[in-house]
């Protein structure tokens, strides 16, 4: 490699630098996916992420180039380079990045041929179709429609294609058509390399409702552990259900004993009534 | 449902519920037995598992819980 | 639950439920008589309508429902 | 429902829930001790497994339940 | 749950629930108090009303549970 | 209810849940200990499996009953 | 469920969950800190309103099982 440098054109030479530099000023250097970002939208999620981070263009030969020289882990950057990656710096957590770039995607049309990452879904109910060959169309991309009051409607809700299915040409045209954006466009890391490690976007994509649901569980333990081992806790609800709790097997008891005493004797009443009524039932 | 509870109390006597320990039960309570009442009880009761059937009854209903966490 | 028994056949026979009449109930059924349980069932049933418990029992739900989602 | 929660206590103490132990948890709560409900309450609990009965759902839920604190 | 018992059994004897009531029950029971228990539980106690609580778990259908999800 | 989570976490590290390291954890998570709450703590632990205690639901549930069925 | 905890205790102590703090409590815990899991966590968190998702868990209902009788 260090021979192929030294024949490097001056340009070319300069850009690795660059990208060598922006590598030491940021904690974090990673590749985004810019596939199907028109230009318009690209500056503009560029001048949004001024602040935390900076998006660099840049050929994959000199990507791969400047990882190269970079060595350690950088290296590892090189095997996720694709034909749409572009390199992106920054600092702070990679986690938080992922997240901020998935919070910037819009959504666009699809094309012919393109793979949808979610279910497409078509809901029932009227469009704003007027009768014509639409309906047909529609019918030949798997929507059931019809004409209804002069419009055409769509007669039941449809999932047209599945996650990871691709999308035939009838499908996008119609899908169009509808207003159906499928396709997300924005920025989408194919990898990190961060404070000497990998981070690939499997890891990186935290789940928000995961960890919330965690935060319940942990809360319901502690919340469990105080009541059930009688921890004295000065917290709302914990020493009411600790009383609940002692009330609750004191009244177990007397009703399982036949303890007759006020506050269990309902209850022993009860529990005969009900005892009565099933052997009635019989 | 005195005659349903003569039978209970039988039963957890540890005793076998027939008409006449049904029946004297029920007098002692001050009932006037109707032997017909009686004789249908018995009847209905014949090779019926007592023990399982309060069980049931007394397996106390259980809140369910509401929406999910 | 024989005194429980005892008092809701005694009740349900719309007599008064004493210490006299539920023991009688309990005799008769062949079942040895703690004066002391008896004290207690008519000393904790002073001041219960044994109607309204009744009710409130029939009004319970019966059954086990279904887990959270 | 006072002797229940001494028999209770005297029960977790790991003693034995006898006349003399719930009376002496009675008497320190400073309740004058009924002997007859006493003696009630043992007769009660005899052959009753505490920690199994304390567990099992004995009651019927009083229709809807409370708020949450 | 022997803290909470004795609380709620001094409770139901009209007596003020303080650390000295607390001990004196626990202690006659033949448990070996730990004062930074009580003093925790009456700390916690302060600004509780312990007849509401009550009140609430004889609202609360008694269940026996099982892990959350 | 941090002195709860403080335990939670010393026992999900599988340290034994005692004075020292409850005080340990809530210090580095800046709060000011309270000596007697952290003995209160860990007496209240004492004996307890702590794993069955936190998946035992301890809250009155707080749902509707079940419809009869 | 370290890390959680360790979230818990620290948003307890009204401390700000960041990097640092929760680092800093699960080391007193003993536990071997995971860089990248804290990272995660504290980007997942930054979503997430904690006392939110806490009062769930007082108001979620507890799953309930039937007893046998």
């Amino acid at each position: 490699m260090a021979i192929y440098t030294h024949h490097l054109p001056a340009w070319k030479r300069e850009e690795v630098e660059q990208i060598k530099d922006l590598a030491d000023k940021y904690a974090l250097v990673g590749l985004v996916d810019v596939y199907g970002i028109p230009a318009r939208q690209f500056q503009q999620i560029r001048r949004n992420l001024r602040s935390n981070a900076v998006v660099k263009v840049a050929r994959n030969t000199l990507v791969e180039h400047s990882m190269n020289e970079l060595g350690g882990h950088f290296v590892d950057l090189n095997g996720k380079v694709s034909e749409h990656s572009a390199l992106i710096f920054a600092n702070g957590n990679p986690f938080k990045l992922f997240k901020s770039l998935e919070q910037t995607k819009t959504k666009r049309s699809a094309k012919a041929g393109e793979i949808t990452p979610e279910d497409i879904v078509v809901p029932a109910g009227p469009t704003t179709f007027k009768p014509g060959p639409i309906v047909g169309e529609l019918q030949q991309a798997g929507i059931p429609a019809a004409i209804d009051g002069g419009k055409v409607k769509i007669k039941e809700t449809k999932t047209v294609v599945k996650a990871g299915e691709a999308i035939n040409k009838k499908q996008a045209d119609v899908l169009s058509k509808l207003g159906i954006k499928p396709m997300p466009v924005g920025l989408s890391l194919l990898a990190v390399c961060y404070e000497g490690d990998l981070y690939l976007p499997d890891v990186l994509s935290v789940d928000d409702e995961a960890y919330k649901a965690k935060i319940t569980l942990a809360a319901q333990q502690a919340f469990n552990l105080a009541v059930n081992a009688a921890v004295p806790t000065a917290c709302v609800g914990v020493t009411e259900a600790q009383i609940a709790k002692a009330v609750r097997e004191a009244r177990n008891l007397g009703v399982e004993a036949s303890i007759y005493e006020k506050g269990v004797i309902e209850l022993i009443i009860s529990k005969a009534y009900r005892q009565a009524n099933a052997l009635k039932a019989i | 449902m005195e005659y349903i509870y003569a039978a209970l109390l039988v039963h957890s006597a540890a005793k076998t519920v027939d008409e006449e320990s049904v029946k004297a039960v029920l007098s002692a309570a001050g009932i006037a037995v109707d032997d017909s009442r009686v004789k249908a009880l018995i009847a209905a009761l014949d090779g019926v598992d007592i023990e399982e059937a309060i069980s049931k009854a007394a397996a106390a209903p259980v809140a369910v819980a509401a929406a999910p966490a």
